[in-house]
């Protein structure tokens, strides 16, 4: 199988769909060389910086009968667009009492690492999990990039494509051919028996990392990414969680009201997995700070495989 | 382009069947059978209609929270329309939108919308929509003078001049956003000046004179359809109720600028005129239509009032729409 | 002590601490009409439709030595003001190295019971939890809706006053004299033993009314009321659980990364109080769903007294 | 108005400060010693020059993503500005903001911003103020042509335009926004149009001629002054370098384009006009003005990296402002 980055899935993604279904477009402010010399600049869409209107215009677009896909680039841009979001992308479809379908496929890149100080260094994707009528993803691997986007991309309702900056560069396996990988399912990413890791995007990477230095301590880590947050695949988590008998939950997130926090939730509330759980459940996640610039500071306020490590070691001390 | 009798008359069967259904609404929302908020368009008739009369079935609108006359110029189902007021499973949206979220996709009704300037990005996109599929569509955004000021009037006309997308931006300029004056908001009165900023055509009409709009939307409309881009329509007009119809709405305006626009009336206007006009309307003709309206408005009462309530867990569906995997 | 409304008690603390202070000043698209006959269109400050805008003005103006209040009315209209909240206001002390200080209040009234629908009923204060460098608080009674403000209005951070709709109308005794509710202080609104309800506004009062129900089947019941969501006083809600052994979150907004679940993992994630847990913790949320309009579906998406009472049966009843 | 020789000389001091500042931050951010992004000002330097040599010290100002310039022309410390983009303790953020995020409120300089459009209601925020203090001070709004299509610039014109707000709105009208030519998204050339829709002053200029720039800056800040209210200057100029400094940053724009605006350049055009008054400036002179400015330099770049960086647990400090209870 061919190895492509994490950031080549995603415009592979696209253009396959656009390859296949000419309802698909997309609007940005900085179009992709490859995609605008394959599809022209009808569809691929270059727009004056109006993320506002060109979002509420996507709404527009797929009431008409397209598939409009909105690239932000960074999430930090779409705090501009909330309105056409959160008010009208994921409310209209009920709203209008389902007389209409709203396919639309929103991309955000998140996270930090780049040293771009808070503005530009953001992951709050918990903010639109809270929404009903809109799916989240954020995938962790350039497999799971293409067949998450294409999913998102063929669905008949608004889906928020997180994507990691940190992860932009990773390469991986992905086949050539068509395949999606569906909505709404985790995915054991390894197995193991003493504790559950669920780990969010890069911290899924950084989990398996952790997870390798644990084995040599003689502790068998599972590691479990949700892959779509909302709506989150509880029951593999739970089944996960209720075989180790312990929870950690990685994000690089900071953790109020955070991924983590419904993780936790929807472990610790039912009631077979709360019997089985060994120990209370854990987070690991960023400091409760906007992202410094400096180096020093940026990388003090995120978590990664060394602090992954040392909370599952004090999960497996607590008892 | 003068309108013919025929259009005429059909125009005022519209106007009236607005003013008809408003006053129905309002009573009816006092009386606790409409919830939540009625903001009646009463006063403003002749901008729905003179816009809706000069398109074709399938051109866009979208609408604002002012939305029930929109709804009737592009013609919605009036027993459908009072149901979705009356909460009832029969209604355009089941029950699930109320006053503020009447849409109905199949006359290209887009949708109101309880956001101010929400509206305006939305219909924007379905004029992209209509340029790329090509048939000749158009697309109208209504908006109220309050809404000219937000962010995305500006980035949606910059937008669509630049694109020539296929579009009619009106702007309903009744005065007044809720209880504030235009006047304490805009640098400057006339809301059609912004047009020159992008380059667009900015027309100011006199918004209670049926005529006047459906020229202006007419003109407008061949220019979208020619390709040539969009034009901004100012209609300067006047709600004659309060912002909305709560018993406790505030009313800052002055009495007699009310009384004083009232007597601008668009509808006594149209019926003059028609009457001027040999043998196009008797006031028999008038009262009978007047009658016919009244009749259609009660029938479409009792059409929701026969509809039942949805079932409450029907407030579990379409929060997503079925899935293509 | 005078009686009065959780909506004038809102209007007199903004009016006493505009007596008090005078770079005190609001920006509303819509002006309290005794504020401005007291104040005058200079202090009480009447805007364009322009949140986004005037939000962002606050953020100006604070900088230059002025404590501006932010009146949205629903905070439906503040996410057109998302990009001054998100990547200006709660960013900006600490991105500027704490050069200046920036103390704005935003107010916004959340939640349903108003047959408005989907874009006019929303409770989406969770989105703003996870924001660090901003307050939320939220308060449930008349009193706290004074003396929250008032801390609120004095903070010199950006605070998000979220206020209940249900709630305007509820009246209850407010002391004439100047008092503040300190932000990040749990209330303990009624004591019990049997369980521990975590209520937020609106809901507090409803936990209220279930505690009387269970009272007469011998259930005895504490409600918490965090008054505060971000910072969130987990020591006092962790001390009413280590307490009660149990703990249910009660809440208007749906379920799904919300203030309940952080809630739910300030409790469970600590290993004392998770020790003490006799059974998992619930939340009795609104359904994950956009408001609907009619009476009938609108009820039955939120959750209320009777939904309380059968939650804490059914804690009560696993073991 | 004419600015005097030694008024010349100091813009002109200016204008070669930012120059040799960004040559330096480019070289040490392609270096490494500088992280995250750099956007560099060099061919804008008369705007900014031009702008702030109009303004008193409490006059504030409010920059963009393309914001060193504007920093110096304000009076920004260079050791603090340089050690702020090496990260250290000693920066203006204390290393928590980096290259878009400087700021001095000292004297006046209310930050750079990383949201396009999103500096423009903050100083129409500070302009508010300035009016409520009444002490006469103004406020700037820099921003580029990109900025200018943003609801943000419409909203806040409006608003500055209606309550005579004491302003300057300054597009610094580069051509192109990131790698998206202006032409493709405005639609009509000229910015300083939009202002007709809010009957204010909209002037243009050229951004490359200081004596232009400061002409207009002074009649604008008079006027607001003078509680006539806010000006929209608009500065036709070009950016030398491409969007960012990033090694990976496209460059759409035509090789000629690039080498005919550099022959524009405000640097020469203000060393020529200096040499042609009599005994204003000499070679010489010229040539020990860059090289005491290249010094000054150095000893920034020096002082950063002397300075340490924070300790790793400063990334908690700051989130909150000391409570008042
Ligand atoms: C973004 C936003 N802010 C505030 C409101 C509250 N609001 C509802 S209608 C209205 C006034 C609208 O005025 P205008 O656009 O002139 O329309 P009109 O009601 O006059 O038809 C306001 C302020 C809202 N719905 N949306
Ligand atoms: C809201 C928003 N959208 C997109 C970006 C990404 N971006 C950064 S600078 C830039 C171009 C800005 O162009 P202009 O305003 O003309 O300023 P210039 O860089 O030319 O000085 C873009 C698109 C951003 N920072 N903010
Ligand atoms: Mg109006
Ligand atoms: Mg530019």
């Amino acid at each position: 199988m061919p190895k492509i980055t994490y950031s080549d899935a995603g415009t592979a993604a696209l253009a396959e769909e656009m390859r296949r279904d000419p309802t698909v477009f997309e609007f940005c402010t900085d179009a992709t060389e490859s995609l605008l010399d394959e599809f022209g600049p009808v569809r691929i869409r270059t727009t004056p910086i109006t993320e506002n209107t060109f979002t509420g215009m996507a709404v527009g677009a797929a009431g008409s009968g397209y598939r409009p896909v909105v690239n932000w680039r960074q999430v930090t841009f779409g705090f501009v667009a909330m309105d056409p979001i959160v008010n009208q992308a994921c409310k209209i479809h009920y709203m209008f009492g389902g007389q209409q379908k709203f396919p639309i496929t929103f991309r955000a890149a998140v996270g930090g690492g780049t040293k771009l100080a808070a503005q530009h260094s953001q992951s709050p994707y918990s903010m639109f999990m809270n929404l009903a009528g809109l799916k989240v993803i954020l995938p962790s691997t350039p497999y799971d990039m293409k067949g998450l986007l294409k999913a998102a991309i063929r669905d008949d309702n608004p889906v928020m494509s997180f994507e990691s900056n940190r992860l932009m560069g990773l390469e991986g396996e992905v086949p050539d051919e068509d395949y999606v990988v569906p909505i709404g399912k985790a995915d054991i990413k390894r197995e193991g028996i003493d504790i559950t890791v669920v780990g969010i995007a890069w911290m899924v990477q950084e989990a398996l990392a952790a997870a390798e230095t644990m084995d040599k301590e003689g502790v068998s880590v599972e590691v479990v990414d949700p892959r779509t947050l909302a709506p989150m695949d509880g029951d593999t988590i739970r089944a996960s969680v209720r075989k180790t008998g312990r929870l950690l939950v990685a994000d690089e997130a900071g953790p109020t009201a955070g991924a983590s926090a419904e993780i936790i939730s929807l472990a610790t509330e039912d009631p077979e997995t709360f019997k089985a759980m060994k120990a209370p459940a854990h987070r690991v996640c960023a400091l409760d700070t906007p992202i410094p610039y400096s180096p020093v500071l940026e990388d003090h306020v995120f978590p990664n495989r060394e602090r992954i490590a040392e909370g599952i070691r004090a999960v497996l001390s607590a008892r | 382009m003068h309108p013919s009798p025929e259009m005429q008359r059909e125009m005022l069967r519209q106007m009236n069947t607005i003013r008809r259904f408003e006053e129905r609404a309002t009573q009816d929302y006092l009386a606790g059978d409409i919830f939540g908020v009625v903001h009646s368009y009463i006063g403003e008739e002749a901008v729905a209609v003179g816009v809706c009369s000069a398109l074709e079935d399938g051109d866009q609108i979208v609408s604002t929270h002012r939305g029930h006359g929109h709804c009737i110029a592009k013609g919605a189902d009036l027993d459908r329309m009072m149901a979705e007021l009356y909460g009832r499973e029969t209604g355009y949206c089941k029950g699930k939108g109320g006053s503020m979220h009447i849409a109905d996709f199949d006359i290209g009704m887009l949708g109101a919308n309880g956001i101010v300037g929400g509206g305006i990005p939305i219909a924007t996109g379905a004029g992209l929509a209509a340029q790329m599929d090509g048939k000749g569509r158009v697309a109208v955004s209504f908006f109220g003078d309050g809404a000219s000021n937000a962010g995305s009037f500006h980035e949606s006309l910059n937008i669509a001049a630049t694109w020539k997308l296929p579009m009619l931006y009106v702007c309903e300029n009744n005065r007044y956003a809720a209880n504030t004056a235009a006047a304490a908001t805009h640098a400057q009165e006339d809301v059609a000046t912004r047009a020159l900023g992008y380059d667009m055509p900015g027309v100011i009409v006199d918004g209670n004179d049926i005529s006047a709009v459906y020229d202006a939307a007419t003109t407008a409309v061949a220019r979208a359809r020619a390709g040539e881009g969009p034009t901004l329509i100012e209609c300067k007009t006047y709600r004659w109720g309060r912002h909305t119809e709560r018993p406790s709405q505030a009313e800052p305006r002055p009495a007699n600028e009310v009384e004083e626009w009232k007597t601008r009336d668009p509808i006594p206007r149209l019926v003059e005129a028609l009457k001027e006009q040999q043998g196009q309307l008797t006031d028999e003709e008038w009262e009978e239509m007047d009658r016919e309206i009244l009749a259609r408005i009660s029938s479409a009462v009792a059409y929701a009032k026969a509809s039942a309530f949805p079932k409450p867990e029907a407030a579990l569906d379409d929060v997503f729409s079925g899935e293509v995997a």
